[in-house]
């Protein structure tokens, strides 16, 4: 049977701390999917053993050390099952199954990273993954209650521009806002995106007209996470179709079907 | 695991009991990281269609108690690629390939069992139940005459064992059973999904693309045990049961209900092993209590006082 | 609350849209603790009969994921008692009863319709769904030629609004909806029960000591809601929505799918002040988007794109 | 409105500890129960806010100590609900709703609690409540595993009698083995009895042949513990039908239909 690539593992809790009033960080025991996991790469957590709720929740891969075989999660609690994940204690068992899906491609001399709230939660692993060589980061949020992300950012990027809707914190308005000025003097070789789809549909067409190859990652309703379930189809550009859990989360600009 | 869960469904070699759902366990390829082969009786296969299908646009999963609404709506790459490419691939698993076969029209089901007749694969499925495509379809399953037409128009055409999938969306699922049976059915499985829906509370929209969508997992168990039992007695051809399974335990419930073979769909959605740890249950139940075969469990529910 | 929730049904004044549903409420009085009377609409009591009956012996009672199968199989004092002994105390609780009532024959539905008429009782549920009894009972229910006898049966012999309550066990809830309006029927409640089992796979008996049970609880909720906004297209007479409802979401998602008024059953069990609760949420969900009265929320599913 | 009898409340656990290899002991804070609850009545709690398990699980009351608003439970863990017991943290909240049905008259000079297994756990609340007035208790279990009931029972009671199964603690055999000694010198005035249902019609019997009246505790499954539900209808000796939530869960041994 060919090698190994997806794991199921009871990752013991190590920290599960609030970052923000409703965004908290949890740091468990995986070291398998540690070891196989690239950034952009997503894990289906299990919160019980019980049927209520029942299906696994994808959760974007925050950050994965692989001398300690921690990995990193950053979640915003929305519903039951991040309610369920936000109590659980230290000590306590998470399921993680994973590494899941095709991730960024992080080559490149010179990476922009635009984010919008969560949507920056893969792209910390990114930068992370590039260390020592610098990335720069937009990250777009609602408020300076998301200041948070600066400093999760600052160890690992060159540079760190920061957006607020209210204009509480750096410049006032959208991320995208901010983007064509940077584009302009920037000359980066290649921008990642993760956030609401309108927004990343307007950062990818920023950077293309200046000529900047954008990756994406899109978002969408997952049973299985392995390409089982055909859940979470969307169109291609091509006219086909791909499974976001599979061929994506992660794809190029060009590749999507934005409409 | 001794061949104790050795068994045979209409023709069919069975290494376990244990078949994996159409739709829910891809072409069997996804699972190979977390499944030991050796405990899949066989693989039924995603809904295939004559031409390629997009399947539905909109959202296609919902979750609900204990359960999912699915309206994928038979979203497949056409029977021709499937023979192409998909087939000689995973024909190196080794393990019996079922074929879930749908169509708008009668003579959909009869191509498709045509070509399949000499393609290899163990045996057809024939979805008459499926709720999530506009027209047709589960229209097949709800109506005796029917369901029994599209059976025996889909056996004229091949000589691999014809297994029809039934709905349980119906007064008296026994009532199609007998038909299928009666126009040459080898066996019949149920139960597909329940039609259900969910609506979003914000935007008093459908959460589901198409309005409507089928539920399955663990919620619907109850009524599909109920289903497969009464089916059993009707019927004399072998019943695939399926419908909620997530345990061994649920595994023994259906078997003891009547059911010579189950499948498991959901489940494997919320743990990929699961295929793997219901076998391993199951061998030891038949092991803590002697029994030398998992058939000596079929049908064995005690109802007299 | 402010009336926000007050609405009528079938000339039914009601206080809040959220009924008892029969047979999980007792006879009301078991509540008193945990809910404020306001905040009910109308007690169902539990399944009438002419005569006492002592019920299903054996196990009437297993959990299943999400839900819970019952056999209680309609344990009741016979209507004389009720009459004599047992509604002059509810009648104190100010709250309109609505009497659920069952027979094995047409006749046994004229004469509980008859000597309920006068009895001050705000309405009749017509059970013609209880999956519980082994003769009768749902057999009328799936048959839209008796279902619609039984009705104008009923009809004939009061004046109180008429209720029928339908079983979801069948092909097309909708064609018995239609035939019950037909005779006269002033609104349909749904869903009753779905027929269900369990096996003890220790003992390889059914866990019900009637074999198979009905199912409810938040399990069966997606096939209730889709039944009840099928319905609601099908027929002009209102409807009364149930099955599954647990919270103020489930409520504003029958509302919306069509359902005039709704009722709460096996959450009473799980959570007592499950009614109050719901009242509450629901009236905050009004507020919330100015909306002055329940009633605006009925049938307002978007579905068209 | 009339004065409230019944309650919920969402009682914090102090603690939850081992008292055997499958047996807890868990004491929450619940001061509106405690307070109106007597011996032989039981709660039905719920686990948590999960649809699954759905329904709540009746225990008998073990002990309720007025001053500190304290109660007690004992359990065996048996399946998913007691499972979830097991694991609920200090500090975490159970929801409780009692006190439910009809419990034990304990008047009367010489009582005899004969209790097996489990069933000794409302027993033990109806010894404690007999303080300073003595009581005697037979108690019957598997093995010496069990012998921890009798510890709890020193405290309040006369006298300890034991029986075990396998002998490996004192008298071997079934507590009915040991009781018409026991009611042949005993000059009891009433016995009150819990476990397993032929334990209990035995019991009954051999009291009754002693002339003793007795109080049996009877089990059955239930979903709503309110009488509302008619699921733990039981038969009667007068040809009726009783609920054990509501006219029980403790009968009269005459009022009970044995066959
Ligand atoms: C590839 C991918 C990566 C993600 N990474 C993160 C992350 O790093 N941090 C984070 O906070 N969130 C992330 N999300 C969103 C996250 O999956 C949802 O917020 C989460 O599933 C909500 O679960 P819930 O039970 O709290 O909410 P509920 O509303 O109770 O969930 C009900 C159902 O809807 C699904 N669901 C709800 N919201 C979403 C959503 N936005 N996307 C997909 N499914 C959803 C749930 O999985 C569940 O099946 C990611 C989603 C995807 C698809
Ligand atoms: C009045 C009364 C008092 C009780 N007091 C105690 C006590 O003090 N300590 C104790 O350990 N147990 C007691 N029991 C038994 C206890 O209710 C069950 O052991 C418990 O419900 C098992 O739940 P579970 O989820 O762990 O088991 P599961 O088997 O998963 O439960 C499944 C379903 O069956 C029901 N059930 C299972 N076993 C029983 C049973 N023996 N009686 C009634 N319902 C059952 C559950 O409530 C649930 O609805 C009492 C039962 C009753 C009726
Ligand atoms: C996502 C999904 C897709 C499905 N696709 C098909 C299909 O293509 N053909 C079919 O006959 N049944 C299909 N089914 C039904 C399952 O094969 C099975 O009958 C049903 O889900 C009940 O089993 P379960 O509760 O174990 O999932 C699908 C089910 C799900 C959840
Ligand atoms: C224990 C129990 C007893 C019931 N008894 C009756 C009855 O006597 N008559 C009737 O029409 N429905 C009866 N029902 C059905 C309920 O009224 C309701 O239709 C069904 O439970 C679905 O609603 P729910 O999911 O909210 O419980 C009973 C349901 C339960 C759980
Ligand atoms: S989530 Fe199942 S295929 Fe993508
Ligand atoms: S448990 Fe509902 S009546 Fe006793």
């Amino acid at each position: 049977m060919a090698q190994k690539t997806k794991f199921i593992e009871q990752a013991r809790v190590l920290t599960n701390e609030a970052l923000s009033k409703d965004v908290y960080r949890m740091v468990v025991q995986s070291p398998q999917v540690v070891a196989a996991c690239a950034p952009g790469q997503f894990v289906m957590v299990r919160l019980n053993g019980a049927m209520d709720p029942l299906l696994r929740r994808p959760l974007s891969i925050a950050g994965a050390d692989l001398s300690s075989g921690n990995l990193t999660l950053i979640y915003r609690v929305v519903g039951r099952g991040t309610q369920q994940m936000e109590a659980l204690p230290v000590g306590a068992r998470l399921d993680v199954l994973g590494p899941l899906g095709r991730g960024f491609d992080i080559t490149g001399s010179r990476l922009l990273l635009v984010g919008g709230g969560i949507g920056l939660a893969p792209l910390l692993f990114a930068a992370e993954r590039r260390c020592p060589q610098p990335v720069e980061v937009l990250a777009g949020g609602r408020t300076k209650e998301e200041l948070f992300w600066t400093d999760l950012f600052q160890q690992s990027c060159k540079q760190v521009h920061v957006t607020t809707d209210d204009g509480s914190l750096g410049l006032c308005g959208a991320c995208t806002d901010a983007l064509p000025e940077l584009l302009a003097k920037g000359e980066y070789d290649g921008v990642l995106t993760c956030g609401p789809r309108p927004m990343m549909q307007r950062v990818a067409a920023l950077a293309t007209m200046a000529g900047v190859r954008t990756q994406v990652s899109l978002e969408e309703h997952m049973a299985c996470g392995l390409g089982a379930c055909l859940s979470c189809t969307c169109g291609a550009a091509d006219g086909g179709s791909r499974q976001v859990c599979k061929d994506g989360p992660v794809f190029w600009s060009e590749e999507v079907d934005w409409s | 695991m001794s061949g104790c869960l050795q068994t045979e469904l209409a023709g069919i070699k069975l290494r376990t009991p244990l078949m994996a759902a159409s739709g829910t366990f891809g072409f069997g390829e996804e699972f190979l990281d977390f499944i030991d082969q050796a405990d899949v009786g066989a693989i039924v296969v995603k809904g295939m269609t004559r031409e390629p299908r997009k399947g539905n646009s909109g959202r296609r999963m919902a979750e609900t108690p204990a359960g999912m609404l699915n309206c994928i709506g038979l979203q497949n790459p056409g029977v021709d690629v499937f023979l192409r490419e998909i087939l000689p691939q995973i024909k190196r698993l080794d393990t019996p390939i079922i074929v879930n076969i749908n169509g708008n029209v009668q003579e959909d089901y009869a191509y498709l069992a045509e070509v399949l007749d000499a393609s290899g694969v163990a045996g057809i499925e024939v979805n008459i139940s499926c709720p999530n495509t506009r027209h047709g379809c589960m229209a097949f399953g709800v109506i005796p005459e029917t369901a029994a037409e599209v059976t025996a128009a889909v056996k004229a055409k091949t000589k691999l064992p014809v297994i029809v999938k039934l709905s349980p969306n119906v007064t008296d699922i026994t009532e199609i059973a007998r038909a299928v049976e009666a126009a040459g059915a080898d066996a019949v499985s149920l139960i597909n999904t329940l039609v259900g829906m969910a609506i979003d509370t914000r935007t008093w929209k459908p959460v589901l693309g198409n309005v409507v969508g089928g539920l399955s997992g663990p919620a619907v168990k109850p009524v599909a045990l109920r289903m497969v039992w009464q089916t059993a007695q009707a019927v004399k051809i072998p019943v695939i049961g399926m419908g909620g399974i997530a345990t061994a335990n649920d595994a023994v419930e259906f078997l003891l209900a009547g059911a010579s073979a189950i499948a498991i769909g959901t489940a494997n959605f919320v743990n990929p092993q699961a295929i793997s740890d219901i076998a391993a249950g199951l061998a030891s139940y038949l092991e803590q209590r002697q029994i030398g075969n998992v058939s000596q469990l079929v049908g064995q529910i005690k109802t007299g006082e």
